[in-house]
């Protein structure tokens, strides 16, 4: 059963489960379980993100635009909701539309157009941002207040909670299990991989690798989308620089949870604990007395240790390997 | 025209004429844009951008990706600014920051050819820390009041020309002859192209690596330099979120993300491109919060109209050559 | 024989690649003006022992001495140095160099130089190339040729060639033998390995035999005879010879049924090309490098667009059908080049082997209907694996494009089009395809054949189209099918019999 | 439950071992560090704890993160100068449950989650001295002037409103002032200096450059200088720390500019949330000693222009902003 877990999420775990013990040490609060709980959260936008963006990375490609739209739909929900006074769940549903659409835009142009992912969700990720100032600036609203007064209804969102535990932590393992059973129980999801390893292969195969691709940048915007509304819910005001920081963590988080750069392997539980890590480095970090801004020397240190620490197995045997050959070539010499 | 057609065959040349076009464009709006002393401006501020990308350029080259330059330039311009300010020898504060980007660069680099770290993380985690070591360095304040005479490079002119303008567009074409016409130089691009290959005609693939990350971090230090001579302050997030418009200037001068495609002068280019437009928008007069719309829209536009002049060139070179074989093949038949 | 000197001496070589132990102490020895054929099987250690040879694998013990010195802490570039140089299996060229960039790069000579020496040795081989093209837009087979080039060009003093054939048709062939005799005469010495044995003793001094990671068999290539050659590759418990007879038969054209009606087809690469594919038969095309098979398979199977003409299948017009859709209809592809355009290298075996089948399933991926095709696949094509969740490019090149042959077949098309199926895989699996060949032939299937090999376009076709030129006028019967009909209509040059066409 | 347990539990904490979480809009800005400076120094005095926690990106997200991990850890109370006005309300309700004691300083939330705000001054008071400062510097205000504004980003809530109150006072007060254009130098360098020079060359007749961000005021300062341009050929004013701007007031590029006492207000603000954590009481109207500053005065939130009235929530406004020219500047070391 044991062999059946990727080696590399056995290492996530074992970082998290570490990461409990020597966060608990330094702040015994640090094992509430609420506390735990409600930090999702504080990750959770960059979690659900990075769910789809590992679908992206698997293809082969990369997206970057992800914190931009959520900036983009944040703004949307509170324009059509308070400034045009739609119902608050049509907005959202409309918003989340709008994350899929600039999905799709950046989709086509590096599925089809052939450009280079990086540069068009750089592009994209401007854009995004910008539309979204834009859309603030013509709509009358103030640019800098952010737009609030959003009914309770929707602020318990993502401030709610069932039976005592956040709803943002249904909402992670809800859309984890969506995007795990998509990649890695459907047809769907091997496709994904099959062009990640050789597109070529892929379309010899009859397998329509351009709408595969486009399809993963769109589940990154409508996700992108979703993460945008539920910051709008949890911070309880719509703002177009919302998501702007996310960039490096949702990229971080796909890559130390073992996804090749690459493409073509990887996968979203590691993707989810590599999410969870960053999380509670940041919290046990935070409550542990660290400021935060020293935060990043222990993110960077993780993720090159830890991927240092997969390539071990190999530098154990080259190290052994190193020693018995002279040792042999000593027996030779003396025989 | 033909003639001209079959220079825009050379991707650098492309670039630059998207450059022109740029600036024709807002020169119409507002001619002062296209004056000289103003195209000087726009290479002026472009410096920082150019040292970047051609440093960025030997890495991408290569097949790898270094996603540190900004946390190196922040930190070797706090650092031997922090010297500078002290009093220090601007030979010494030079030295200073080549030998923190170069080694820098060389842990980069060691990471990835010998732990086999990919460049992406390896060099994602040395940003991160590149950037808390210079907050713990300058103690989270900014270095400030940089002595004058520092300063004054950045501004010193020759001929009426911007001497670090000169400098560095002097050593980016010898950067260029170097990478396309020497020897050892195509290596790096050999590397990119067909990692196997390199190995197989004895190019020492892994040195060339951390050559080129090495060259890379010392071309951050330098622009952290530059950026403090220009700029004259330095804050704790200085250069943030620069890693990735480099990237793009880069890509949009033609530099291929994986590898074995690409040109400093392209790279170049592409920085004076990239920084431009935020000049541009300026001059255009349309109110400031349209700007990242349409510095956004600009590159996607630049980069989807180059590839598909690229895709039919190449898609009619190709049938030609095809139906070249072909018994009889008439032309048009 | 006491005057040639020993260039290089193999000893006591043994590489082990996590667990697999390839090779188990070779021992080798070459000399001045030497020819040295080592034949063995798919993942018998060749290409491992060579790239050891070469300094870009290490070994894990033994060693090598090169001109009488025992070399310690050996690299490629000490191998160029030493004028050891290796023409690899698979092309390893520069793809967005061109031609000549790629020919020039790493010399410690004038570019000049090398461009005037490459210029003539292409010329005396007779091959024609642009070297201003991009390496990107060669074939596999053009990259062949370059790499080839490229070696030979580096005046090396032994110089191996990895299968240099495997993808050249006999016209390309010749002039490289041509080329190696004069080398040979010249005192260099020649390590050529393949899988044709009848190449063997057109060219070689010396055979080596490997196998399972040892050497079997050593000796003057007078010493041998092709069966022996044959006995000494084969398993030691099997007791097939390899060389079993290949039914062939002539299809009743009159009763059977059209497959495939090609009508007037043209596009880039070909034109006017019209030919039919009965039920139950192999058709060979032929033709020389570059003539446009694969562009007229290609321009078939839905990956490149036609520009006139019409395909038909089953009476269906599939002319414009996208790859997806002509599968659905019933057309199969092997391409031609496996590791671009045929595996997913770092995917498990058995998702290769369903990666098209899967596509019957509904939405949800069956782990247990996938485990079931790819158990029933391996032991019908006799694929050798450890685990089916190994990644494929763990596999030997044979055993890889079974692979690739099953995921095929789990489709169970009607037509089948081969590009090059056998390329660079060894004489067992080779007979192994075989008689899955006839086996399909048998249950009905028809299949095109594209093959560079005249042996193997002659031994299993029942009718062949000849290509030259991209234009299709040649079409040999049963009885019209020998490799000097075949040759004359590759070169446009055949009279014989009434065009079919 | 727990949480009110810890509450109680707070009054009887030794003074010493009180943690005030002083949170700035970001860090490695030298307005906010000079603030820490202030807090870090009055920490010290009176002795209790100060842990200055901010993020790099100074975003909504990032600053509810770190009031939450404020919560978590245990602190006392928070001091916090607002990225939004309203984004922190969640995050600051969550504290409030908690018993921790909220102060705003710098910039505000909505005053219900909050009991004090540490103001520097009123938006009115600000904008009407960015225009002053100006003013100050023509030797005809007057007459018809082009007038650049330059600062942050169009999302910061302060210098906007700043900026809306400055537009208001300067046509009433000189309706032939101009504003020509307004820019953004989201707080970068080197996007900030190359965006100054572009406005000194696309508005070469420009007469008043006013940058309220301390980014943008010496990038501004350093695009003049490097244009060559001095005060006599534009004026440049705004606000920024006084170590940062010394330099082009004294080799005259520019002629002032402004700020408040940032270090005095920082210590202010984690003094008052000291005093609060204590469970000592703050009424509107009421005023406290503190050490170095003396007695301050709580006023009612109605002088910031809100409606929320109640005795537990109001504004210490800082007694006086500082203009910095050549005369003083010398004076201030933050
Ligand atoms: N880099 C590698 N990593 C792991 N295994 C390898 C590697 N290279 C070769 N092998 C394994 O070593 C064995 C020998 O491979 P090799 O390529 O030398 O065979 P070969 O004799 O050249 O076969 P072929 O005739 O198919 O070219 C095979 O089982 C192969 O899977
Ligand atoms: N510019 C190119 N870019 C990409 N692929 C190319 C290009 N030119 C040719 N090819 C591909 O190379 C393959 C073979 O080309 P080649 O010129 O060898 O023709 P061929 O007639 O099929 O050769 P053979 O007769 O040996 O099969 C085809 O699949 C063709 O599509
Ligand atoms: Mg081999
Ligand atoms: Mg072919």
């Amino acid at each position: 059963m044991l062999k059946k877990i990727p080696k590399w999420n056995l290492v996530l775990f074992l970082i998290l489960i570490a990461e409990m013990i020597i966060f608990g040490l330094m702040n015994p609060r640090f094992w509430n379980i609420n506390v735990l709980l409600n930090s999702f959260n504080d990750f959770i936008g960059i979690a659900i993100i990075a769910f789809f963006v590992t679908f992206v990375i698997i293809t082969g490609g990369i997206d970057i635009s992800g914190g931009a739209i959520i900036g983009l739909t944040s703004v949307v929900v509170g324009i059509l909701s308070q400034v045009a006074g739609l119902n608050i769940w049509v907005a959202v549903f409309l918003a989340i539309v709008v994350g899929g659409l600039c999905g799709l835009l950046n989709g086509i142009l590096i599925a089809y157009a052939k450009v280079q992912a990086m540069v068009i969700t750089l592009g994209g990720m401007l854009l995004y941002s910008g539309v979204a100032l834009v859309l603030v600036g013509v709509s009358g609203a103030s640019t800098y207040e952010g737009i609030s007064g959003f009914s309770q209804g929707f602020i318990n969102l993502a401030n709610g909670k069932l039976f005592g535990i956040p709803h943002s932590v249904f909402i992670f393992f809800a859309l984890l299990l969506f995007a795990y059973i998509l990649l890695h129980r459907t047809r769907y999801g091997r496709y994904i991989y099959l062009t990640g390893i050789n597109q070529n292969s892929a379309e010899y195969s009859g397998i329509d690798t351009r709408k595969i691709i486009t399809s993963t940048y769109v589940l990154s915007g409508l996700s992108a989308g979703v993460a945008g509304v539920i910051l709008t819910s949890y911070l309880g005001s719509a703002r177009a620089d919302f998501g702007a920081e996310y960039l490096m963590p949702i990229l971080t988080a796909v890559v130390l949870g073992g996804t090749l750069i690459t493409g073509g392997k990887g996968g979203v539980i590691g993707t989810a604990l590599a999410s969870i890590i960053v999380g509670f480095l940041k919290l046990g970090l935070q409550m542990g007395g660290i400021q935060t801004q020293y935060i990043g020397l222990a993110t960077g240190l993780l993720l090159i240790i830890s991927v240092a620490f997969l390539g071990v197995p190999e530098f154990k045997s080259n190290v052994k390997r190193l020693v018995t050959i002279k040792k042999d070539r000593g027996g030779k010499l003396n025989a | 025209m033909s003639r001209l057609i079959s220079l825009a065959k050379h991707r650098e040349i492309r670039t630059v004429i998207f450059l022109i076009l740029l600036f024709l464009i807002v020169g119409i709006v507002n001619p002062d844009f296209v004056t000289v002393a103003n195209i000087e401006n726009a290479v002026k501020n472009s410096l920082l951008y150019i040292v970047l990308a051609a440093g960025i350029t030997f890495v991408l080259l290569t097949g790898e990706i270094d996603i540190s330059v900004g946390g190196i330039l922040g930190l070797s311009a706090a650092v031997s600014g922090m010297f500078l300010r002290d009093g220090g020898s601007i030979f010494l504060a030079i030295l200073i920051a080549i030998v923190i980007g170069g080694v820098i660069g060389l842990i980069n680099g060691l990471g990835v050819t010998k732990l086999r770290i990919s460049s992406f993380i390896m060099t994602l985690g040395m940003l991160e820390i590149a950037r808390v070591v210079q907050v713990i360095y300058t103690n989270g304040k900014w270095v400030e009041n940089l002595p004058k005479t520092f300063k004054e490079i950045s501004q010193s002119s020759i001929l009426g020309i911007n001497t670090l303008g000169v400098i560095v567009i002097i050593a980016v074409i010898l950067i260029h002859f170097f990478l396309v016409n020497s020897r050892k130089g195509r290596y790096f691009a050999a590397i990119g192209d067909n990692q196997d290959g390199a190995v197989l005609i004895g190019i020492p693939v892994k040195r060339y690596k951390v050559f080129a990350f090495v060259i890379s971090g010392i071309c951050a230090a330098v622009a952290g330099l530059i950026f403090a001579s220009q700029i004259g302050f330095i804050s704790t997030t200085a250069g943030i979120g620069i890693e990735m418009t480099v990237i793009a200037a880069a890509v949009l001068g033609g530099v291929s993300l994986s590898g074995g495609i690409g040109s400093v002068i392209g790279a170049s280019v592409g920085a004076i491109i990239m920084s431009s437009i935020n000049s541009a928008l300026v001059f255009l007069k349309v109110p400031a919060f349209w700007n990242s719309a349409i510095s956004g829209l600009l590159l996607i536009l630049i980069v989807v109209a180059d590839v598909l002049i690229v895709r039919r060139a190449n898609k009619k070179a190709n049938k030609e050559r095809l139906n070249a074989r072909v018994l009889n093949y008439q032309e048009g038949a | 024989m006491g005057e040639t000197k020993r260039l290089v001496k193999l000893d006591h070589i043994q590489k082990t690649f996590n667990q697999n132990k390839v090779l188990k102490g070779v021992s080798l020895e070459i000399n001045q003006s030497e020819v040295i054929s080592i034949i063995g099987g798919n993942g018998a250690g060749k290409s491992t022992l060579m790239k050891i040879l070469t300094g870009v694998y290490k070994a894990d013990e033994g060693s090598i001495e090169i001109n009488g010195d025992k070399l310690t802490n050996y690299n490629p570039s000490i191998a160029h140095d030493k004028g050891i140089y290796l023409v690899p299996q698979e092309p390893l060229l520069f793809p967005n160099m061109t031609i000549e960039q790629n020919l020039t790069i790493g010399f410690h000579k004038k570019k000049q130089e090398v461009r005037e020496a490459a210029k003539k040795l292409i010329e005396q081989l007779g091959w024609n190339f642009d070297l201003s093209r991009y390496a990107i837009s060669l074939s596999i087979a053009e990259q062949q040729q370059v790499e080839i080039i490229k070696g030979l060009l580096r005046d090396s003093k032994v110089l191996i060639l990895d299968e240099p054939t495997s993808s050249l048709t006999f016209a390309e062939t010749e002039s490289l033998f041509k080329l190696i005799e004069q080398l040979k005469n010249a005192g260099v010495g020649i390590i050529y390995i393949t899988h044709r044995l009848d190449e063997v003793f057109q060219i070689s001094t010396h055979a080596v035999i490997l196998r399972d990671g040892k050497v079997t068999l050593k000796g003057k290539i007078n010493e041998f005879t092709k069966e022996m050659l044959i006995q000494g590759l084969l398993p030691m418990d099997s007791e097939k010879d390899g060389s079993h007879s290949y039914e062939k038969c002539s299809v009743d054209r009159m009763k059977e049924e059209k497959i495939l009606r090609v009508q007037d087809l043209c596009g880039d690469g070909f034109k006017n090309i019209s030919f039919d594919v009965f039920k139950g038969e192999v058709v060979g095309v032929a033709g020389l490098l570059g003539a446009g098979r694969t562009e007229i398979a290609e321009a078939i199977y839905g990956i490149t667009q036609v520009k006139s003409g019409k395909v038909i299948l089953n009476g269906k017009d599939i002319t414009h059908f996208r790859v997806k859709e002509t599968i659905e209809s019933g057309i199969a592809y092997i391409p031609e080049d496996r590791f671009l355009n045929g595996i997913f290298s770092i995917s498990s075996i058995s998702s290769n082997m369903t990666a098209q089948v899967i596509k019957k399933q509904k939405y949800f991926i069956d782990k247990q209907f996938e485990k079931k095709i790819t158990d029933e696949y391996v032991s019908r094509l006799s694929i050798k694996i450890g685990s089916q969740d190994d990644e494929i490019r763990s596999l030997s090149g044979g055993n890889q494009q079974k692979v690739v042959i099953a995921r095929i077949l789990s489709m169970n098309p009607q037509l089948i089009i081969m590009d090059e199926p056998t390329r660079g895989i060894d004489a067992a699996a080779r007979s192994d395809i075989y008689n899955i060949i006839t086996q399909l032939k048998e249950q009905g299937y028809s299949i095109l054949l594209i093959s560079s090999d005249l042996e193997e376009i002659e031994r299993i076709s029942d009718r062949i189209y000849v290509i030259y030129r991209g234009t299709c006028n040649v079409c040999l019967d049963l009885e019209e099918i020998n490799a000097t009909n075949v040759m004359r209509a590759a070169f446009g040059t055949y009279k014989g019999s009434e065009n079919y066409v | 439950a727990c949480n009110s347990e810890d509450a109680g539990s707070n009054a009887k904490k030794d003074p010493s071992d009180i943690e005030v979480v002083f949170i700035p809009k970001m860090t490695g800005n030298a307005f906010f560090e000079s603030g820490n400076d202030g807090a870090q120094e009055m920490a010290e005095k009176v002795g209790f704890k100060v842990k200055y926690d901010g993020a790099p990106e100074g975003t909504v997200a990032n600053q509810v993160q770190i009031i939450n991990s404020a919560v978590n850890s245990g602190a006392d109370a928070i001091a916090v100068s607002s990225v939004s006005s309203d984004g922190l309300n969640q995050a600051l309700q969550k504290a409030l449950d908690a018993g921790i004691k909220v102060v705003t300083w710098d910039s505000d939330v909505d005053p219900k989650y909050r009991t004090v705000y540490i103001n520097q001054g009123t938006p009115d008071i600000l904008g009407a001295m960015l225009v002053d400062m100006a003013a100050g510097q023509l030797a005809n205000p007057d007459d018809a002037q082009k007038v650049a504004w330059f600062y942050s980003s169009p999302t910061v809530p302060d210098q906007n409103s700043w900026v809306e109150y400055a537009n208001e006072y300067m046509k009433e007060k000189y309706p032939k002032w101009e504003v020509v254009t307004t820019q953004f130098g989201e707080g970068n360098e080197q996007k900030s200096l190359q965006v100054g020079e572009s406005i000194l060359d696309t508005y070469q007749d420009i007469d008043v450059i006013i940058c309220p961000d301390s980014t943008a005021l010496p990038a501004m300062a350093q695009a003049a200088q490097n244009k060559g341009l001095d005060k006599n050929d534009v004026a440049i004013t705004g606000f920024a720390s006084p170590n940062s701007m010394r330099q082009y007031i004294e080799n005259d590029t520019i002629e002032n500019h402004g700020l408040w006492d940032v270090k005095d207000q920082g210590a202010l603000a984690v003094y008052i949330a000291y005093h609060l954590a204590l469970g000592k009481e703050l009424k509107v109207g009421g005023s406290v000693e503190v050490p170095d500053l003396g007695e301050v005065k709580v006023e009612p939130n109605s002088v910031q222009g809100y409606d929320y009235d109640a005795e537990d929530s109001g504004i210490i406004v800082l007694p006086e902003r500082i203009v910095f020219t050549k005369a003083n500047t010398g004076e201030y070391d933050f």
